[in-house]
């Protein structure tokens, strides 16, 4: 279903409203939200995926529309097909079809029927939504339970404006019921394969493993789309590190003048020995280069969350992308090269905060994390949350207990051979422990030297270093049966990609599949493709960067197995756009092609 | 006959403890005697090394780190960036001593907003501009608190407003300023232990002549024009908390400011009226000052109330990077229950 | 020859006397500078190789060192060989020789000397480094016409400065005629390989570059070791551009408060029209990061000069490295790549820096001139650099008058395919000339939209640009003679692979060679490699940049006949290095090993 | 009936000929009415469109300039760093009018150290912050002007010192400094035409209510808030050159201050006495404001004489970007004697 809407009028509590009765009527639930970068009066869609198989990539095309946008009224029906239904605003005058498309069209007089039964214009601004909740409820056979929960859910912090918005609902229902004579036959069944699943959102599953992996300085600077994880650590923050006794809080949450104070307020935390993260997007991360760099050579841990949105530049704000993955993984000047962690789930997001905390303590480097915006600002089902059972691990540090049974102690000694070396924590009343962090040459005693040598052993170990973070990091997950026919993908691409397997093995085309969880890749990527003849790394971006990426770390031998499959229009990913791309670079397989693909533009 | 016990200060300590590696700057730059007078202060003052953490940017002046109190924990940043890493320490720790030392280039040119907006937070930290007017380590250039009209070593003319730096921060809500000049030391003693007392930002705009670039004729920064322009607001005292007043001056003639954890900075007046309490009669003194070429140096203005970034966000006085699992993770309870709402 | 000093002590126009002196002989020079991140008081040596062959690279071992650096004495006793020679200040009493190395071993009172003829303290701190001008003069046979010349170049400003120090150059000689028994028979012949050839710094040649090619807009903030490139050009521009009528200058030439607001000064002034560059080094390339993204996407030009420096971060400001070139190939978040020019000699930098100007222009983008420290800071032998002959191209660019003849203009339609769209200028009076400029998503109109399918578009079109580009670069420069062997290489390594080749065909291997001048790669790059077995990448840096990059450009099949050879101490590229890591990947050719290489730590 | 002709400027221009696409802002946002008084002083001053160039940030204020004038180029930058792409533009050609509108968020909190040093360089431009305290784009978030105390929609209180652009703009020696408020166009037009008149940066501190997420009860940039407590320093007439003044007011009312290019801003006194060539004056009025909670509105300081970027770069009046290889190569007699040099 979509709903195309204008922003700023208050449909995102009608469409969550829809999105919660469906699940609840145990059906699988995928909703996206495609909106302007833009406070009020730019075209908005809302796109809801409801299906038994429970896949939650989106679908380019739609059983049912609801239009309430003049602005985009035609080219929204344009992207209809034959057997879809269209319920819209009549006021827009007759529905301009394409080759009789959509089948099934019904015009509503939805601001008269608002008009006339709310008197308060503001409010009517918001209930008008729901007489379309009620409408779409009505065609596809919600149930009034199934809506009761929803409305309750959705108000549950003001619960009095429940009967006002009920009422909306039915008002849709009733007006459909009694005046609209249905040609279409769309039903949704109950099912009950939402059992214990949760709603949830990539960027607030992520605040919470932040919260849940120690964190205790958030520094950041508001930008789409990561702004919300911000927003939501501080809710989390001011409700659970709060101290009834003392008003104290455990938690610093400072809104940085910009990114790249932020990226230095967390390695001046991270340096002080605090679990400190940052949040941000492209920008950001461009404007964080040049700490990102101290970060690396000096040796400070910071968590660096990227939620990508789309570049370059500017770019599309409120559109999402996997853009970011090689200027993240090398940022700044200079040989450099950061771990990379790359959730593709909403239950991820939540794990990999965690990890990355440890992560960067253990390797005492700035770790990244790359979710992206369909994975951050959408809702997604998820299994529970599982509580985490493992203490932090806080890495090599020396405390003065440790200094006292030592006799020397040099910040950068490899001591242990896997490239990490041991720190102390500034404050630490021990002779030995303080040391000079700096971003200029230094030798295994922290002592400015502009010496060959000594540079020479100390970047080669980073490079050790990273080599051990390899072995920490979350390894791949791998669906293997035997093809010859590989497909990579991370992140967000994940969703789609397991519909496209199905699609691909109704064609006659099974593939294997690994899922990358994070960069430096683990070796099992190097054996995977060496299982296979064709490899398709699947990826939301112009360049194919995770392909070059692999191509590098997997050696000339295996990167000629690689084939790059790119997708980078701002939409989420669709299965559709991955079949095409992995059957465009395959070896015909049947005659009849699959039913076109249309290029929809939202 | 007895040698006499060397000298220590209340923990115990001597001035040696405070001393950190030799200087590899200029013989004769400002910047080595200011190290000097900070080794004093922190001597005097009987700071722990262990406590202290000693911040700084890029350039000669934040090389200056490395000179003092070798066993207190550095962080020799990035150019211009030192208040976003002293922001993040301070959160993290919040009973660190962060004490800073940047450059004019490192503050008011490159550093600019970081510097405003460190200022805005009161981040508690002593912050130390040693301002000479150039970029001393790369080799001359003006930097933005270079006078207008004062002369390059090439004979260039600075044609560009100089951005004042106590007048800036007294105008952004900084809640204590004061300037002074790496040759008096009697004056930037007390200042340092009266900024290391008070909680929140202490900004010390220190003239600090850098001999190699900028000490020549025509130069506001040398020591020539220091000692002919330099017009000292105030005799200044730093006494401690536990200490008594020992002297009575004549009604008047003094003021005393006393500062967050107790201890108190007497000003004995020195010609000009000046209430280091009024923002805006620092505006207006800076302001006299600057028409009239003059160096006006003292502590101009102090806000010992003023909340510091610890307290805004309400942080525990146990440091943040102790908290464990337990302080930190909901209750497997509460974490039952959050999911509910999900 | 290496003189081993204190900074600060004005060796360097002692070493320029040297060095002119030496080329005025005939005899072909190549310094080197080798100082601290500091101003006064710490170590710096300065390496005067002077050969008949021509090389241009320095030597890890000196024949003769004039060792004046209590110091490091030790440490730069310990680099000489049983064959060389030392020159020392005697008061540092016996010279600690290890195993009888060095041969010939000359105290001298050079301070003593100072004192007794040099009453002004502050005049003998310089003199005393021409009595070991002297000095090295009498152990050489450098003619006093020579000495003559140099001085008075040295001095042509102030020739009144030369009496006193050729007093001081005769003092040494004398002294160490007079007083020294010779063990050595170190000498230098007069040649004439120096005829027409100037000496010339990469940074001044890069000056003048800009100037003959229409810069007119310099902003910089100052950064090791790019500003003299920088301060070079303001003299220029002090010198050629003023209107000695009206006092006006034809050029601005703004410091700004930091790198970051000189990226977007360039983009600003570019975007208005002008020929803008800005220099630094890798800090800076950091802080650039997001306005590259801005003047990619949004098409703007602008000459952006990094002179490469060791990083990560401030790493070893006064130290020399090839670090940046994959950072700045595609700088910033997104899917962005950049042309990248490649200067390898001074009389490049000065050419080059005039195509860049033309070709950010014609493709209205950043364009990246990657020099380094090596290269930009130090004397080198020059043919006379060539008075332009063409005029400037500035591109696509429609004045009132080219839109008096259109009926429409969109800033972003491709109406030639090939990728380069027309522009105007602000301020061209014509109602068709407006455009709005922006990094967000727009259209070929130069509309605001977030349509998917104006997005893919544009930024394929921007890819498509680049490959119009990769024509338009300089091409790469080659020599071949038929071997399985290749080398490819860039920039200042090119002079030690220039030797190394020499060295290699002595040892019975000849190498064919590719010079890289630009990225991306030509065509002629992968048909190089396509002719041979083996091609090794040199370059001087950790991660093998280039040899990254050219794996991924060249594609798989040939990707793995590459070989990455990679230097990276922060001292200039030696022949013996790139020997030595061409000999380690090539099958034994012959049983005796060459003479072992000392790692020397300067 | 014949028709009455449309109204034209001096260029013979309609008011129409300075309208830009229509606005995508909320409805009620003050950056709307800031538009229209643009589009306004625009249209009365006869500003040609093609010397116009529109330069912006990012944020709904840095959208504004989509909205007026559509024949002139625009560039709308990264956020915060509007100041070096104007610092840039206004060198490559100083014929371009340089008219830039940015948001709080863009100059005082990422963009402060831009600011700053555009102010420094004088850049002759006129810079437009639609303040409203809060960002707009990104939803709500309090940015650096809101004031310390005043109330977010969700109930959050800023607990940091305001950033006031203006006394900050005075501070560091800008040249021409005024503060309106959106709803105010009898004031904020002739403003903008002085601002134009004027030659170097001038900053105008226009306070803007976000009707969406800063409006509300406790908000210091509300409508209500402003209606209440703006206090207007003057009555302002801008007169143009070649206008004769009509009127004659009573002695002492009024001053008149000249422009750099000869017309005039004539201000009358409303109650508080200010002079706005008297820099310290502008520092007391802001001082006495702040303390009192007042908004105060006029213009504040202007220094007509001072030197802009190109003056003092010493460039040519024509735009460098149309010189060509005769003005700018060496000659070839030149290039082979500076390389006899080598
Ligand atoms: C990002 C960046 N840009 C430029 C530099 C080069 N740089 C090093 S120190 C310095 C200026 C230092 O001036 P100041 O802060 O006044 O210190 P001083 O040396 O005068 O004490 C500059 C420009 C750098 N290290 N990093
Ligand atoms: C580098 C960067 N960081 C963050 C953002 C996100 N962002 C867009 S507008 C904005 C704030 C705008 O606030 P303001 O300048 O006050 O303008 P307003 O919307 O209030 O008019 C932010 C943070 C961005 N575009 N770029
Ligand atoms: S160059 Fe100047 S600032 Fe730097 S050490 Fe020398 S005297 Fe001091
Ligand atoms: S969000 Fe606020 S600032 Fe933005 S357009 Fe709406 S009212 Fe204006
Ligand atoms: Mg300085
Ligand atoms: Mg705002």
């Amino acid at each position: 279903m979509v709903a195309s809407t204008v922003n700023g009028s208050g449909s995102q509590s009608a469409n969550l409203v829809l999105t919660r009765a469906v699940f609840e009527m145990g059906i699988p639930v995928a909703p996206k939200n495609l909106f302007p970068s833009n406070i009020e009066g730019l075209p908005t869609w809302f796109h809801l995926r409801a299906n038994s198989a429970g896949y939650r990539a989106g679908r380019r095309q739609a059983d049912l529309m609801v239009a309430l946008n003049r602005a985009t009224f035609a080219a929204d029906v344009a992207r209809l097909g034959p057997e879809a239904v269209l319920v819209y605003e009549e006021a827009f005058g007759p529905a301009p079809l394409v080759d009789g498309a959509p089948g099934h069209v019904y015009g509503l007089p939805f601001a008269r029927l608002a008009r006339e039964t709310v008197p308060n214009p503001d409010l009517r601004k918001y209930l008008v939504n729901m007489i379309y909740v009620g409408v779409v409820a009505e065609i596809l056979g919600i149930p009034e339970e199934a809506l009761e929960r929803a409305l309750a859910h959705q108000f549950r912090t003001k619960p009095k404006a429940v009967a006002a918005n009920r009422d909306a609902i039915h008002l849709g229902a009733d007006y459909f019921r009694n005046h609209v004579e249905r040609s279409d036959a769309l039903r949704l069944e109950p099912l009950r394969a939402t059992g214990g699943q949760r709603l949830l959102e990539g960027n607030q599953a992520a605040a919470l493993g932040a919260i849940m992996g120690g964190c205790t300085v958030l520094a950041w600077y508001p930008i789409t789309p990561s702004s919300s994880l911000a927003e939501y650590l501080i809710g989390f923050a001011d409700r659970y590190r709060g101290d009834p006794e003392s008003g104290a809080r455990r938690m610093a949450t400072i809104q940085a003048e910009d990114e790249l104070a932020a990226a230095g307020m967390v390695l001046g935390a991270g340096w002080a020995g605090a679990r400190a993260m940052t949040t941000t997007s492209g920008p950001g991360i461009s404007l964080m280069a040049e700490f990102i760099g101290l970060g690396y050579y000096a040796e400070v841990p910071g968590v660096f969350v990227d939620v990508q949105r789309v570049g370059p530049s500017t770019g599309l704000p409120t559109r999402t992308m996997q853009g970011d993955l090689e200027f993240a993984y090398s940022l700044s000047h200079g040989d450099t090269r950061h771990p990379v962690l790359l959730p593709g789930t909403v239950g991820e997001c939540f794990e990999f905060l965690q990890a990355a905390f440890d992560l960067a303590d253990r390797l005492q480097t700035p770790v990244f994390v790359l979710s992206d915006l369909d994975l951050g600002m959408n809702l997604w089902m998820t299994d529970p949350l599982p509580y985490p059972e493992r203490p932090f691990d806080r890495g090599k540090v020396l405390n003065k207990a440790d200094l006292d049974r030592l006799e020397k102690f040099e910040r950068y000694r490899d001591v242990d051979g896997d490239g990490i070396t041991w720190r102390t924590l500034p404050g630490t009343p021990h002779p030995l422990a303080a040391y000079f962090t700096r971003g200029s040459g230094h030798d295994e005693a922290a002592r400015y030297t502009e010496s060959d040598a000594a540079y020479t052993r100390v970047v080669d170990r980073l490079a050790r270093k990273l080599e051990t973070g390899r072995g920490m990091l979350p390894a791949p997950e791998l669906q293997e049966a035997g093809s010859q026919v590989g497909i990579i993908a991370f992140g967000s691409s994940h969703h789609a990609v397991v519909e496209a397997r199905d699609l691909l093995a109704a064609e006659g085309l099974t593939t294997d599949y690994l899922r990358l969880r994070a960069l430096p890749s683990a070796a099992a990527v190097g054996e995977f493709v060496s299982r296979h003849d064709r490899v398709h790394v699947v990826e939301q971006n112009r360049d194919g960067q995770l392909w070059r990426i692999l191509q590098l770390e997997l050696g000339p031998e295996l990167a000629g197995r690689l084939r790059s499959v790119r997708h980078y229009d701002g939409l989420p990913l669709f299965a559709e756009d991955v079949v095409a791309g992995i059957r465009a670079q395959e070896p015909a397989r049947r005659k009849e092609p699959l039913r076109a693909v249309a290029g929809g533009s939202s | 006959m007895a040698v006499a016990p060397p000298r220590v200060n209340v923990l115990g300590l001597s001035r040696d403890d405070y001393k950190g590696l030799a200087t590899t700057l200029c013989a004769g730059c400002g910047h080595n005697s200011i190290t000097n007078h900070v080794v004093k202060a922190l001597y005097d003052h009987g700071v722990d090394p262990y406590r202290l953490a000693k911040m700084s940017g890029i350039g000669c002046s934040s090389k200056a780190t490395a000179y003092f109190v070798e066993r207190a924990h550095a962080f020799n940043g990035v150019h211009g960036r030192m208040p976003a890493l002293t922001t993040g320490a301070a959160a993290a720790n919040r009973q660190l001593l962060l004490f800073g030392i940047s450059g004019d280039g490192d503050t008011a040119s490159i550093g600019l907003g970081q510097f405003c907006h460190l200022l805005r937070r009161n981040v508690d930290c002593t912050y130390v501009v040693e301002n000479n007017g150039v970029y001393g380590l790369t080799k001359g250039q003006f930097s933005a608190t270079a006078d207008i009209g004062s002369v390059q070593r090439k004979g260039s003319i600075n044609e560009l407003e100089t951005i004042d730096i106590a007048g800036l921060a007294v105008e952004l809500g900084a809640s204590f300023v004061a300037r002074s000049f790496s040759g008096d030391g009697a004056q930037l003693v007390p200042l340092i232990r009266a900024a290391l007392a008070h909680r929140g930002t202490a900004v010390l705009d220190v003239i600090s002549p850098c001999v190699t670039f900028n000490d020549h004729e025509g130069s506001t920064k040398s020591y020539r024009y220091l000692k002919e322009h330099d017009v000292v607001l105030h005799d200044l005292d730093f006494i401690p908390r536990q200490e008594e007043i020992e002297v009575e001056y004549e009604e008047g003639t003094q003021t005393e400011v006393e500062l967050h954890d107790g201890s108190r900075l007497r000003l004995r007046k020195l010609g000009r009226e000046h209430d280091p309490r009024d923002r805006l009669a620092a505006l207006q003194v800076l302001d006299q000052g600057r028409r009239q070429g003059e160096v006006v140096t003292g502590l101009l203005y102090v806000n010992p109330e003023a909340a510091d970034l610890c307290s805004r966000e309400r942080l525990p006085e146990v440091p943040l990077r102790d908290l464990g699992e337990e302080e930190l993770r909901l209750t497997r309870e509460q974490f039952a229950a959050l999911q509910q709402e999900w």
